[in-house]
């Protein structure tokens, strides 16, 4: 991507951030539109990992948790200020993604698949289980999100705020994409010996992806925590992981805005779906299996690739 | 003084000898030519002094220094690159891109001017870009600048191997049979590209199969059978020698 | 690819969001909201509560409706996640306009819709069990379920009586197990009753007999409690039997239902448990209120889907009959007037027990609404 | 306490049992096509639901078993046909994916046709317990287990002495090379959906009666099979079994010893323990890299 397209992809996705809430008829749609930019906050750190690094993660919402709990834990038993606790819930994280990345990372397809599933287990088995910190299988809830005496409240409220965070992560990610780190991290998904022979430390830098996506996870966890009335453990579950994967590949895998569009789809469709009651299920599957055969690249990289092909 | 040292180096998979008791040296500035049979242990012995591979012992020895212990990207900040036989393109990346991964090692690498996009790192990027397209010319690419390498050629991706080996600037470039799949008229332009590299003041040491390319240009040659050095000299010592010819001829025909 | 991705957003954003909104409806008809947990791990919750509740709508509907206004379910599946239960409510709140809401199937997404139904002022009427939805009191939330606290005191009760003072616990390590497990813990010490043995097990888990060996080989065990729902209360109960341990069981109002017995077998002769009246309406006396109540619901939900109606089935069943009888009596749907009546409910009888809500009290149930049954000879027997 | 310990084993044995023959499946179609098909716990699930409600409508025992053998086979076919077989050029990313839409799927329609309620099946043969030094071992425990030794020796004889076992081997290590030897690459693919269809469906059967069934099975055995094949080592089907056994008796042993509530981490730990030492398995093939 070039730096001037990438200026207009941010800038289209800033008008469309600002324009959408005047779409939107009632905070219930808001709601949605949050969750939405939840999602694809998360989804854009966990693209950099698998769609441009190649390394899967089937346990990222365990990192996602982590950071949760860890705000709603330190606010709400210790009264830490929450954006304290939000660094904190970061610092754990990144640290603990640091120390693991190495041998896990050392891991590959499925055997790397297995490790992280595990990883995002075990999370999760601690969550539910330590009932005396985490509230247990019924949850926590962390209260509102305040820096000092501004205290965020309402739907929309938190709308401005991810719709922001979201803007400025992509920028981030769109940046660190397109440089020497990006084109690293892109070079050893291609090939990691070839990278390895120019000079390209694939171990340092597949740490350094893993790391960074963990604590974007974390990040958006700990405001989760503060938005979400009551935290339970099924956010940091092995669902939820896998939801977040099928998101990356399903907008497709290496594309930033992909990225965006199937966290935003994806979060949408159970509500569109809720019509159909309990065929939902079907319907939702099928739509997965369709989407991925028809559309194997993703959906953005597919539909971009069609408009290029009509451009004379 | 040697670029290169090799020393007793052997090599084991599951008790098949790949390279055995293998020693040689090389001059900095030459073109070194390594042919042998197929499963000879060209490739292995590659693989072994860029670090892809561990060898079960011996040793190597780049600029006097022992190599043990260093990963593929430590002997590449020391001066090595090379190309391989079964290709490693980048192919999830545009052709001019995996040029300038090759300029990896001399850029801005650090974490956070990168997430920033400093300055710096943008002019780092627009001049690695210029050098790949210059690289990428001189290798006879310019027809691929805005392609993508999943849509290149055979032949086309075999030099861009060496564009990006290039882009690193190595003291030392290995290169795993440039000229495997090449027409004759793209092999002589792979050929002056090699010869072109060597007056740079680069160390060539390459592995081919193409004997007009290997006697053409090299200025030594080591010949190698089972893993092990069958003879070593200038071409036409090597032309001559009679070990050569009974394992290129075949046993009868000597 | 700047463009094509805004356009795609743009365009996947009106499309979803359209097919969401839907036909607008006209405000007349009362809209009772729900969300349940259908599908996921707690549809053993929340599919017998769907069912009653579009059933006994659509015969409300039959019959002209509640104070001459037609009554409009809408009702939303949260597989039992409690972020998707939140989004949910909001969209009862924000989108459907309901005037009341049922539901919430475990405690985890009723937590969830709490702080939603507070802030909006809705009448929320929770078909979970724990103890936090009622206590501290708060004003717009109701809730049907006997407390789990209820059933271990029943428990306790019944192994007071028979000079029970050692106990352990097996409980499942999700909602409903470790609920339960808590409040077992802090009623323990008013009956006297010592914690000897304490094990957890995973939902779903095939076979859980080394934490019933531990519990086995634990001296001074006199009776075991065990909480979950589902398949594992079977599979606990088939282990037990085949380790021959020889306290006795005690199962939770969890299990109260059909399937328990048929999943378990001849392992669960003997089981005890706490149950509402529902499932032994057929034994109770004639001259028990309730008995007339449950066997009525009792037949007409055995003729619509051919099984047994569980103590779930009926805690929607209480919710919807206390719901309506409150909006009949507000004579509009008022929410605040309709909350005012909810808590005004008085002298309610239900699957769950006869109903009793005041001001500090918003379940209204005592512990008469229990009844210790034992499975005999593969059905539930009271005995009290 | 030498019984305790005992029971503690015969349950991770009835345990590992049980997730070893969840494990086989994913090892066939990976050995087939290197693909991990996350719908394999729907396979299981569909057989044990099927043969549950055969044998409820009245159909008797072997019958009903074949029956649902043969409709699960069916479905694996199927779900290759349709959803695997299109998408074969796909990254192993997006095949994950499409498969874990196939097992949302499948779940949905299965709670559709049948209901959401746990369904129960008869031992076979009998449910008095045998006694072992003081612990106990229930019969259905030997069935489960004769079961996954009887596949795995059949599997083994299947890939070394068949040729359709030799072809589909042929055509994991180099599907290329495979089809240029007259191997029909694509009908090795179905047979092996098909095969490992079918051995789910054996295994969702014999567990049932341990194990019950419900719509939404499926997911718990298809993660702790996936985990077993995983630890063995992909494709290897001794592996798969072994992996079944060691995760299935770590976690009775940290429930007898250490916590119940954190057996299944231990177990999960344990995996990455191995993994981190082993990255291909306990007994995966080591991969050489060839450059």
């Amino acid at each position: 991507m070039s730096g001037l397209s990438r200026w207009a992809g941010l800038g289209a996705l800033a008008i469309f951030l600002a324009a959408l809430p005047q779409a939107l008829p009632n905070n219930y749609y808001v709601d949605v539109a949050v969750l939405a930019c939840f999602n694809a906050i998360i989804c854009v750190g966990l693209n950099l990992l698998i769609g441009y690094a190649g390394q899967i993660s089937l346990g990222h919402a365990g990192f996602f948790g982590l950071g949760a709990y860890a705000s709603a834990v330190l606010v709400n038993s210790y009264g830490w200020p929450p954006l304290l606790a939000l660094l904190a819930g970061a610092a754990i994280v990144g640290l603990m993604a640091f120390a693991i990345a190495r041998p896990v990372l050392k891991l590959k397809g499925h055997y790397l698949a297995m490790a992280t599933l595990g990883i995002g287990i075990i999370i999760s088995i601690v969550i539910n289980t330590e009932a005396g910190i985490t509230g247990g299988p019924d949850g926590i809830a962390a209260g509102p999100f305040s820096i000092g005496s501004f205290k965020l409240a309402g739907e929309r409220d938190w709308y401005w705020l991810m719709a922001g965070l979201l803007l400025a992560t992509v920028w981030l990610a769109t940046n660190l994409v397109d440089s020497p780190v990006g084109r690293a991290l892109r070079a050893l998904h291609g090939s990691e010996v070839g990278a390895e022979v120019v000079g390209v430390d694939t171990a340092r830098y597949k740490v350094m992806v893993f790391v960074v996506s963990a604590v974007i996870a974390s990040v958006a966890g700990s405001l989760f925590a503060h938005y979400t009335p009551q935290l339970t453990p099924t956010k940091a579950d092995f669902f939820k992981s896998i939801e977040l994967v099928t998101m990356v590949v399903f907008g497709g895998m290496a594309s930033t805005f992909g990225a965006i569009v199937g966290a935003a789809f994806l979060t949408m469709l159970p509500q569109v779906l809720t019509v159909f009651e309990d065929y939902e299920p079907v319907i939702l599957g099928g739509i997965m299996m369709g989407t991925m055969i028809f559309m194997p690249k993703g959906l953005v990289p597919t539909i971009a690739a069609l408009f290029n092909r009509r451009r004379p | 003084m040697t670029l290169l040292r090799v020393e007793h180096l052997n090599k084991e998979f599951g008790g098949v000898h790949a390279v055995s008791d293998l020693a040689f040296t090389i001059n900095p500035g030459t073109i070194h030519s390594i042919i042998g049979p197929n499963g000879a242990g060209k490739t292995t012995l590659f693989n072994l002094i860029t670090g892809v591979y561990t060898p079960s012992s011996g040793s190597i020895l780049f600029n006097d220094v022992p190599t043990a212990g260093k990963a593929p990207y430590q002997l590449a900040e020391d001066g090595m690159s090379r190309t391989f036989q079964n290709l490693q393109i980048f192919f999830n990346m545009p052709a001019i891109e995996n040029v300038m991964v090759g300029r990896h090692l001399h850029l801005d690498r650090r974490f956070l001017p990168s997430l920033l996009r400093l300055p710096g790192i943008a002019k780092g990027d627009a001049q690695a870009r210029e050098k790949s397209t210059e690289l990428m010319r001189f290798v006879g690419l310019e027809a691929y600048l805005k392609a993508d390498a999943d849509a290149m050629p055979y032949g086309a991706l075999k030099r861009l191997e060496i564009a990006r080996a290039l882009a690193a600037e190595p003291k030392l470039l290995l290169l795993d049979e440039p000229a495997a799949g090449l027409n004759a008229t793209e092999s002589r332009e792979i050929d002056e590209v090699i010869v072109k590299v060597a007056k740079s003041g680069v160390t060539v040491v390459l592995v081919e199969h193409d004997m007009k390319m290997v006697m053409g240009i090299s200025d030594h040659i080591l010949v190698l059978d089972y893993g092990k050095k069958l003879a070593e000299g200038t071409p036409d010592q090597v032309r001559n020698n009679p070990d050569v010819i009974k394992a290129y001829l075949g046993g009868g025909a000597a | 690819m700047s463009m094509q991705a805004w356009k795609i957003l743009a365009s996947a954003a009106a499309v979803a969001f359209t097919a969401a909104a839907g036909p607008a409806l006209a405000a007349d008809p009362i809209k009772i909201g729900s969300f349940l947990s259908a599908t996921g791990p707690a549809s053993f919750l929340g599919d017998p509560e769907k069912k009653v509740l579009e059933k006994y709508v659509a015969e409300y509907n039959k019959a002209g409706g509640v104070a001459g206004r037609k009554i409009e379910l809408v009702l939303y599946d949260d597989a039992g996640a409690a972020d998707k239960a939140s989004s949910f409510v909001k969209r009862l709140i924000e989108n459907d306009k309901v005037d009341l809401i049922i539901g919430g199937s475990t405690t985890g997404t009723t937590m969830a819709a709490v702080p939603l139904v507070e802030a909006a002022g809705m009448p929320f009427v929770s078909l979970a069990g724990a103890v936090v939805i009622v206590e501290p009191v708060k004003k717009w939330v109701f809730k049907t379920p006997h407390t789990d606290r209820m059933a271990a005191e029943k428990i306790f009760a019944d192994m007071k009586k028979k000079g029970i003072t050692k106990y352990a616990m097996i409980s499942e390590n999700a909602g409903f197990g470790k609920s339960g497990h808590d409040e077992t813990l802090k009623v323990q010490a008013n009956y006297g009753m010592t914690l000897v043995a304490d094990e957890t097990y995973a939902p779903k888990d095939p076979d859980v007999t080394a934490q019933l060996t531990k519990i086995k080989n634990t001296a001074g065990v006199q009776a075991v409690i065990n909480w979950g729902f589902g398949q594992s209360p079977a599979v606990v109960t088939k282990n037990y039997k085949q380790l021959g341990v020889a306290a006795p069981l005690y199962q939770s109002h969890g299990v109260a239902s059909k399937d328990y017995i048929k999943l378990a077998g001849d392992a669960s002769e003997g089981v005890r448990l706490p149950a509402a009246g529902l499932v032994v309406a057929d034994q109770l006396p004639a001259t028990d209120m309730q008995k007339a109540v449950c066997a009525k619901f009792q037949k007409e939900y055995q003729a619509d889907f051919k099984a047994e109606a569980s103590t779930f089935a009926g805690h929607a069943f209480d919710g919807l009959q206390m719901a309506l009888a409150a909006i009949s009596r507000a004579g509009s749907t008022d929410k605040a007037k309709v909350r005012d009546e909810i808590e005004k409910t008085s002298g309610y009888i239900g699957t769950g027990g006869t109903v009793h809500m005041s001001a500090t009290d918003h379940m209204g149930l005592n512990l008469s609404a229990f009844h210790m049954v034992e499975i005999k000879k593969g059905d539930f027997a009271l005995s009290d | 306490m030498l019984s305790a310990f005992l029971q503690f084993l015969i349950s991770g044995v009835t345990v590992g049992a049980i997730y070893a023959l969840c494990g086989l499946g994913f090892s066939i179609i990976y050995n087939a096509s290197h693909v991990i098909n996350f719908a394999q716990g729907e396979f299981i699930m569909i057989g044990a639901m099927t043969a549950v409600s055969l044998v409820e409508a009245g159909v008797p025992m072997p019958l009903a078993i074949l029956l649902a053998i043969l409709v699960t086979m069916a479905v694996g076919v199927l779900l290759e046909k349709l959803a695997v077989e299109p998408a074969r050029k796909a990254s192993v990313t997006t095949l994950i994916i499409i498969t874990i839409g196939a097992s949302i799927f499948l779940r949905g329609l299965a709670q559709e046709v049948w209901d959401k309620n746990f369904h129960k099946m008869d031992p076979f043969s009998g449910d008095t317990p045998i006694n072992l030094f003081g612990a106990v071992l229930m019969p259905q425990t030997l069935w489960v287990l004769g079961t996954a030794l009887l596949v795995i020796l059949l599997l083994a004889w299947f890939f070394n002495r068949t040729l359709e076992g030799k072809a589909m081997l042929a055509t994991s290590f180099n599907p290329l090379a495979a089809q240029l030897m007259g191997i029909n690459t694509k009908r090795v693919l179905m047979l092996s959906f098909g095969l490992s269809a079918a051995l789910g469906a054996v295994g969702g059967i014999v567990i049932t009666p341990i194990t019950f069934t419900a719509y939404d099975n499926g997911i718990m055995l298809g993660l702790k099979g996936f985990s077993a094949a995983v630890l063995g080592g992909l494709g290897n089907g001794f592996g798969a079994v072994a992996g079944g056994l060691i995760v299935g008796i770590a976690e009775a042993m940290a429930a007898g010893y250490l916590s119940s509530a954190y057996k299944d981490a231990v177990a999960f730990v344990i995996i990455l323990l191995v993994l981190v030492f082993l990255p291909n398995g306990l007994f995966g093939r080591k991969g050489t890299e060839r450059v």
